[in-house]
């Protein structure tokens, strides 16, 4: 059972978003059942996928998470009855624009999993982590993160004057 | 500076033989706002709730994180173990380091460090939790009924049972509904009225029903518990007090002939009438649309004619408001109409089945009173053209059901079994006549139901034919029926005396605007639609209102009076409470930077956002924001997530709890 | 860029008297709305102090009324006026706005939004031939050099479902749609090469607020993104923050912007903002058949949903 | 093979063919339920030997070789019954227009599809003088099909009667229509359309 | 491209058929526009619209002759009025299917090297008749009402079928044909054939199918007592009248049932010369039954 550990150079963090009634009771199922995954994600809860603010995304990213999963019940079995549908237009729309501020999308995942299904928990997350693995560290928000100030280029001549111009 | 404690759980093994449970209590104790930490063998237990219960008292703790199993498994136990701490138990968080940790993780130093950073999570968390108290709600133990059929009257006798008291609203002048009309019913064949009317007259005798028959939902405002429902009183033009039901007036009445929409426009009735002999109450109504005397201003026989003096031509609408605090919603079902539609209709009717012109093409409901004994034929089987019996009857299955090129792709779901009956009916009726059936699939699950069924044809020596009809038209005095055996793979064609069509149960026309009028939600077809499909099937998403019968979907008698007594149950519960208490995670607005844009109301799946009007102490409106009614938000966040300015949140799940967490990562 | 030669090129896209067939069509309007009681006030513009300039007015008196004009100066979207800057003004009673097309979707959107009441207010419609760019040399003439981006893609010259259309629209020629170029350009890109396109922008924004400022969607009392407990988004003008609040802003727009492009307009620092509006405005096009209107809409695109809706994109 | 037994695997069930039947009629064929009344109001179901229906029922499983071998889709009259009436809103019509192109393409004419002759003829006609010209069709096509004295009645009657003319008018468009032909044929080749 | 209200003009699509076997359709349609005021401007060089067997054959090239003719048609004003049902199908048809699908439409665009043309809209002379002019304009301009003449007004497959594309009236239960003929006087029968198919083209390949069908329907027409039966396809023309003599000889039932072109009745009932009706090349002689109901 006990396979030999792979060591990784690059061991990403991912932030799992998920409601509570089917993926995190979905995630409970694989932990009873014993499953194995890649110990790289947190999870935080939510009532419901339509909870979740695309702020909470950007925020994530933000603060060093090289991918994320968002994930709620499935169309139809939202224990709110609409809160996963209007999840799903927002992110469909949100997603649209993270790819056009030039995010990879790959790093954003999104899943329906239900409350019985520990075995695709496992499958969305070790295949979300090991995907992001390969792709390394997330580093365009990590470098924005860095610069502290701001970093117009000074590139015209009336700005260098004015630039100049400062005492 | 917050005092948290934090307390890891072996678990027995199950979480220390993968995570180093002594570590994680280390790197809590190191955390910022954590007054102390520790660790021990079963949280859960005894003792080890006890250990919690000291912790609090001794450290002064005004947080708690235990990090152990799954929330969905020791929530209740650890927040209960606080409140008797005598903390607030919404300040009592788990983090689940065992389903989420130790057993899906082998690697120790792993499972550890992931452990600890789950603490860590929550740690932050807790620090922004509130103090929540459970909600309570006070309760109205009346109970309103909108629907006088089978399931509405099923419905309000078990309420009305239990020693509440039901408000019943019928639309027309005397309850009893589809149910009534109907000849015998499957697969028993006991008749309709036999077992019918002994509960409508109970309706009318029993001392806890309120009854508004000739009457309509005007308006529902309010919530679970506290509805305050407008039921407008159609004017009947008679004294309900004063008639002694005699029958004088209607018998007097010069204008008799009228079609009797109880029976299918069948038969004739006059303008003062009751619509039938058995009907609650038995007092008449008068068709102002039809009277002379409200037509022209003479006649007046009526009034002159009656005894106690109950005719009463001035009266007019009457609103009553009744307050209650749960609402059973049964009303009921109609037949697709086969007849051309208007413009912009989701319905298409049949032109290749004539459009409802051909006089000997009917539908089941009518049948039904032609078979019924105290129809307007008495009972015998005649043509509507001529009145002769026919001989050679076609019955169709699935005319407007299973038919999404006319509008609707469900099955309805009673057919299969009625037009079975239908075949009974007839051949005990007409003996030397032959019955034809065109079927696609029959559908016959249910107690006794495909015996049923297989009887009609083994005994009753109804032909079923394994084929659609593509057209009917008139040929003479016959029906000419234009159909395929598809088993055989050829066409048939039948010149039939009558044909009668099994036409769709389809939602009442305006039950769209009563789900309006209620809050409630509806399907694509306006069926009104239950919480959950599975486990919430007789309640609707608005909290305190029930669902039963035909109006949720095609149903059966049998099933429709189960709903019916399934939706009594539950106002009862409702009921043997006096107060509702609910979990405080519901949302809450911020009535100061609140900009009234209201998209937390178009979102909100169950109808509790309201628009609140601030005044001044003048009274002069100053703005208008959102209020999230405690007692009918579901707690799902959606208002939040929405809302642009986050003037509303969600208890229990703020933004700054969340956004506590990411920071943690 | 003023150099008299470049002068003498530019060709008008209309002739003069179409602009004072306008501006009289307004005044008298509003002459006549505010003589007879109709209307508290008149919202529009009048002319600026340096040529070629407009100023977003009040009218309450017939004589100010004469003051109105519209010129390719007429740049503000007025819409704004009915919901923030000069908010009161709506309290007083019905009030009249003079509207360019562009101008009226975010009108219809408003009141999808129940900021404002239809039948509280008279719509002047502008037959609108379009307006100066940002940049424009405003002693020219209005012309393919100095118009508007947005202008050069405008649909709605005619304004439908208004009170009264002043003027009519001239025989415009077609121009070519840069911004949809540019849109195209950017789509084009791979993802790293957007990045570094927006965090080039986001990183002069100096956090003005002006965008939010102009925007007529932008209403709330208190915007999210300056909160402070919690911190959603960093307030301070560091190139993170300014990355989140443009992206919350552009999320926040989604489904709801009309494409005015005032933020555009305004921003100090060149930032094409209205390119991130418009992506939004396609997507949701394309995802739902959304587009902002004339017609004021129960729902916004992101506050309804169809069970069928696509989700392709979800595992 | 008629009445053979049916061996169902998914080597058997021709699902490629089903879908360019689909693509091409733009109607899906899982729709229908088999309740028949496609064939109930077929004008022509006495000349075919598979029902409508069964058509659709032996595309459902795949049974391609069934469908192409019979007469059926050669005696469809397109008048659009079927597809008027369906409650599933299956176009059998394009269905069959869709089969009758498969089957030609893959097998050429067959002595049931004189139909699809004359309308190959017919179609030629358009191609060769961008109208019908119908004396000319009919002498063709008595030829091809080998029925020489066919309606040699009818011919005279009709050219005293006007009706078939013996000479055609010169339509100034012949090239271009000549030349719709020739980019369809294009776009087939460079497998831009079906 | 409404026309002004009083005057109305067409750019007119007549159909291969109506200037060889059909000629009699297009010389009254002809005849009887011209009565009523109507322009009536044929589409130059207007070339075929593939009928039945292009579609049957080949969808592609189906769209593609409707397409062209449709950028030939837009070079004259008015909407395109059609009077051969078929063409009508298709002609409609193809402007329903380019304007609903976008690969398709760019197909056609390559194949007829232009752009797809969809604005103007496909009328059938009915259409024209009872909507754009009017049941009571046409009832003014009767001057011979054709009273006493028992009409069964046939309409086939293509005019009503399938409900989506022709948009002309209910596609079970129409009544445009009995409405414009009823306006000019004439009396029409109730029956059951009206909208069976009468066999098509199967007229060149399998003739037996047309003397089965089209009996059928002679049949229906004489059982429910018509004197002719009217008819808006060359087609339906075709088999129930160029065919009848055949019907007749391989059924054994003696029909001698004339069949009319819409526009031969309407046109007679308007008052255009007799000899500008085409009746003489009806194979059924109409010329007994007009003059026993007093109409010639």
């Amino acid at each position: 059972m006990h396979a030999e550990k792979v060591k990784h150079d690059f061991e990403p963090k991912i932030v799992a978003f998920v409601c509570t009634w089917c993926t995190y009771a979905g995630a409970d199922l694989a932990g009873t059942s014993r499953m194995q995954y890649p110990s790289n994600v947190r999870v935080v809860k939510f009532p419901c996928t339509g909870r979740i603010d695309p702020v909470f995304i950007l925020r994530a990213f933000q603060k060093g998470a090289d991918g994320i999963l968002v994930s709620g019940c499935h169309p139809g079995d939202c224990h709110y009855m609409a809160g996963n549908f209007h999840a799903r237009r927002r992110f469909a729309a949100f997603r649209k624009l993270l790819e056009f501020v030039g995010v990879d999308l790959a790093r954003l995942q999104f899943s329906w999993v239900s409350a019985a299904e520990g075995g695709k928990w496992v499958e969305v997350v070790t295949e979300l982590t090991e995907r992001i693995r390969a792709m390394g560290p997330l580093e365009e928000f990590k470098e924005l993160e860095l610069e502290e100030c701001w970093s117009g280029k000074i590139d015209t001549p009336e700005l260098q004057e004015a630039y100049k111009a400062i005492p | 500076m917050s005092r948290i404690g934090v307390f890891v759980c072996h678990c027995g093994e199950n979480i220390s033989r993968t995570v180093d449970v002594e570590k994680v209590a280390a790197a809590a104790a190191r955390l910022s706002g954590v007054a102390y930490a520790t660790d021990y063998k079963y949280m859960c237990s005894d003792p080890g709730q006890g250990l919690l219960k000291k912790a609090v008292a001794e450290h002064r703790l005004d947080g708690i994180v235990v990090a152990a199993c799954s929330p969905r498994m020791h929530e209740k136990t650890f927040r209960n173990a606080a409140k008797s701490a005598g903390l607030n138990p919404f300040l009592c968080e788990m983090a689940n380091i065992r389903e989420h940790c130790s057993w899906v993780h082998e690697d120790r130093e792993e499972a550890t460090e992931k452990a600890i950073s789950i603490v860590t999570m929550l740690v932050e968390r807790v620090k922004k939790n509130r103090k929540l108290v459970p909600i309570t709600v006070p309760i109205t133990k009346r109970s309103l009924v909108i629907g006088g059929g089978i399931a509405g009257i099923q419905a309000a006798l078990d309420i009305a049972d239990a020693g509440h008291e039901v408000v019943l609203v019928e639309r027309e002048p005397s309850i009893g509904g589809h149910m009534a009309q109907l000849s015998e019913t499957f697969p028993t064949l006991d008749c309709s009225q036999c077992i019918m009317t002994p509960k409508m007259v109970d309706v009318a005798n029993h001392p806890n029903i309120r009854l508004y028959t000739y009457s309509e939902i005007e308006n529902v405002e309010g919530y679970i518990g506290n509805f305050q429902v407008t039921v407008r009183k159609k004017a009947r033009s008679v004294d309900m007090d004063k008639c002694t039901g005699c029958g004088v007036c209607t018998a007097k009445c010069p204008q008799k002939k009228i079609p009797n929409s109880f029976d299918r426009d069948l038969g004739m009735r006059p303008a003062i009438y009751v619509p039938f002999p058995q009907a609650v109450p038995n007092t008449p109504v008068i068709d102002r649309a039809n009277c002379t005397y409200f037509k022209t201003g003479k006649c007046g026989v009526c009034q002159k004619v009656c005894g106690p003096g109950a005719v009463d031509y001035e009266q007019q609408d009457e609103l009553v408001v009744e307050p209650v605090g749960a609402i059973v919603v049964a009303t009921g079902f109609e037949l697709y109409d086969i007849g051309p539609k208007p413009a912009g209709s989701p319905y298409e009717g049949y032109g290749e089945f004539g459009y409802g012109t051909i006089p000997d093409v009917i539908d089941g409901l009518t049948f039904e009173r032609l078979a019924s004994a105290s129809g307007p034929t008495g009972g015998k089987i005649v043509r509507p053209s001529d009145g002769k019996e026919p001989k050679q009857v076609v019955f169709i299955q699935c005319v407007g059901s299973r038919a999404r090129e006319k509008g609707i792709s469900y099955c309805s779901k009673i057919c299969c079994m009625y037009t079975a009956k239908h075949t009974m009916l007839y051949h005990h009726k007409v003996h030397d006549g032959q019955a034809y059936v065109f079927f696609m699939d029959a559908r016959t699950p249910g107690k006794n139901y495909d015996e049923f069924w297989r009887r009609s044809i083994e005994e009753e020596e109804a032909v079923y034919i394994r084929g659609m009809v593509s057209r009917l038209y008139q040929k003479g005095d016959k029906v000419v029926v234009m159909g395929s055996d598809v088993l055989v793979g050829v066409q048939v064609e039948i010149e039939a005396d009558l044909v009668v069509l099994a036409t769709a149960v389809q939602a009442r026309t305006g039950a769209d605007s009563l789900a309006q009028k209620l809050g409630i939600s509806y399907d694509k077809y306006n069926f009104y639609s239950e919480a959950h499909a599975k486990l919430k099937p007789v309640e609707c998403a608005t909290a305190g209102i029930y669902l039963a019968g035909a109006c949720q979907g095609p149903k059966d008698i049998p099933d429709t009076v189960s709903q019916a007594s399934a939706a009594a149950a539950k106002v009862m519960t409702l009921f043997a409470k006096a107060e509702l208490e609910r979990e405080p995670i519901v949302a809450k607005v911020n009535e100061r930077n609140c900009v009234a844009c209201f998209y937390c109301k178009k979102v909100c799946p169950y109808g509790a956002v309201e628009e609140k009007e601030i005044r001044d102490r003048n009274g002069n409106l100053i703005r208008v924001v959102a209020y999230v009614n405690p007692g009918v938000c579901g707690g799902c966040g959606t208002c939040q997530a929405t809302c642009p300015s986050k003037s509303v949140e969600l208890d229990g799940y703020t933004d700054e709890q969340v956004i506590a967490m990411i920071d943690a990562l | 860029m003023t150099n008299t030669a470049q002068k003498l090129d530019t060709i008008p896209l209309v002739d003069s008297g179409y602009w004072s067939s306008v501006t009289e069509a307004i005044r008298t309007e509003a002459e006549r709305l505010l003589s007879s009681g109709e209307v508290t006030a008149v919202i529009g513009y009048r002319a600026g102090r340096r040529s070629g300039t407009a100023l977003p007015a009040i009218a309450t008196s017939p004589e100010q009324a004469r003051e109105l004009v519209f010129s390719p100066g007429c740049v503000n979207n007025l819409a704004l006026y009915l919901t923030k800057a000069k908010k009161d003004v709506a309290k007083k009673g019905k009030v009249a706005i003079v509207a360019k097309g562009c101008d009226l979707k975010a009108l219809a959107g408003l009141m999808g939004e129940s900021q404002l009441k239809r039948e509280e207010l008279v719509i002047i419609g502008v037959a609108c031939a379009g307006v100066y760019g940002a940049s424009a040399d405003r002693s020219l003439p209005l012309s393919e050099e100095t118009i508007a981006r947005k202008c050069r893609e405008c649909t709605v010259h005619a304004p439908e479902g208004v009170d009264l259309t002043a003027g009519s629209v001239p025989a415009l020629p077609q121009l070519s749609p840069e911004e949809a170029e540019e849109l195209a350009r950017l789509e084009a890109m791979t993802p790293r090469e957007r990045w570094a396109f927006w965090t080039e922008h986001f990183s002069r924004c100096v956090r003005c607020m002006a965008c939010r400022q102009v925007c007529p969607f932008c209403y709330c009392e208190q915007c999210y993104c300056d909160r402070n407990r919690p911190q959603g988004v960093e307030t301070s003008p560091r190139p993170a923050g300014n990355t989140a609040w443009h992206i919350v802003r552009g999320m926040h727009l989604a489904g709801r912007c009309a494409g005015c492009a005032e933020c555009e307009r305004a921003c100090p620092m060149d930032i094409p903002l209205n390119l991130l509006n418009r992506k939004m405005a396609q997507e949701l096009k394309e995802l739902y058949g959304h587009e902002a209107g004339i017609a004021p809409k129960e729902k916004g695109p992101l506050a309804e949903y169809r069970e069928d809706d696509d989700q392709s994109f979800i595992k | 093979m008629k009445h053979a037994k049916m061996q169902l695997s998914t080597e058997t069930m021709n699902v490629g063919f089903v879908r360019k039947v689909e693509a091409l009629s733009g109607s899906s064929v899982r729709r229908c339920f088999q309740c028949g009344k496609c064939s109930a109001g077929c004008p022509m179901r006495s000349f075919m030997e598979h029902p409508p229906n069964r058509i659709v029922r032996l595309l459902q499983l795949g049974q391609y070789e069934r469908v192409l071998a019979g007469r059926s889709i050669w005696y469809c009259a397109s008048c659009e019954t079927c597809s008027t009436r369906c409650p599933n809103k299956v176009d059998l019509a394009a269905i069959m227009d869709a089969l009758r192109k498969c089957s030609w393409d893959a097998q050429g004419p067959s002595k049931e599809s004189l139909v699809q002759l004359a309308n190959r003829l017919f179609i030629d006609n358009i191609k060769t003088y961008g109208r019908q010209y119908e004396m000319r069709l009919a002498a063709v096509f008595n030829v091809k099909s080998g029925q020489f004295l066919k309606d040699l009645m009818l011919g005279p009657k009709l050219i005293t009667k006007g009706k078939l003319k013996m000479f055609h008018s010169k339509n100034k468009n012949v090239g271009e229509v000549e030349r719709i032909f020739a980019r369809i044929e294009e776009m087939r080749k460079k497998g831009e359309a079906e | 491209m409404t026309p002004a209200k009083n005057i109305l003009s067409y750019s007119y699509y007549p159909g291969c058929s109506l200037h060889a076997s059909a000629q009699e359709y297009d010389v009254s349609t002809k005849g009887l526009f011209r009565q009523l005021k109507i322009g009536l401007q044929e589409v130059p060089d207007w070339i075929c619209c593939g009928a039945t067997p292009a579609h049957n054959v080949d969808e592609l090239l189906s769209l593609s002759l409707c397409a062209k003719n449709f950028s030939l048609a837009d070079r004259v004003e008015g909407d395109l009025a059609v009077s051969c049902a078929a063409c009508f199908s298709r002609l409609k048809t193809t402007q329903h299917k380019l304007a609903a699908n976008d690969i398709k439409r760019k197909q056609v665009e390559a194949a007829i090297d232009g752009p797809v043309s969809l604005a103007k809209p496909v009328k059938h002379l009915l259409e024209i008749l009872a909507k754009d002019y009017g049941l009571d304009r046409l009832k003014e301009k009767v001057e011979k009402p054709l009273a006493g003449l028992k009409v069964a007004c046939y309409y086939g497959c293509l005019l009503t079928r399938p409900p989506e594309v022709p948009e002309l009236d209910d596609s079970e239960a129409p009544t445009i044909m009995e409405r414009v003929i009823g306006a000019a006087g004439a009396e029409t029968v109730a029956w059951s054939h009206r909208l069976e198919c009468c066999g098509a083209n199967f007229t060149l390949s399998r003739p037996g199918v047309v003397l089965k069908l089209s009996n059928e329907i002679l049949a229906s027409a004489k059982g429910a007592g018509a004197d002719c039966i009217m008819v808006a396809c060359p087609l339906c023309h075709g088999n129930l009248d160029i065919r009848q003599k055949e019907i007749e000889e391989a059924s054994g039932t003696r029909y001698n049932m004339p069949v009319f072109y819409l526009t031969q009745l309407l046109a007679l009932a308007c008052g255009v010369q007799t000899s500008r009706l085409g009746l003489e090349s009806n194979i059924v002689s109409p010329m007994g039954l007009l003059r026993e109901k007093n109409l010639l």
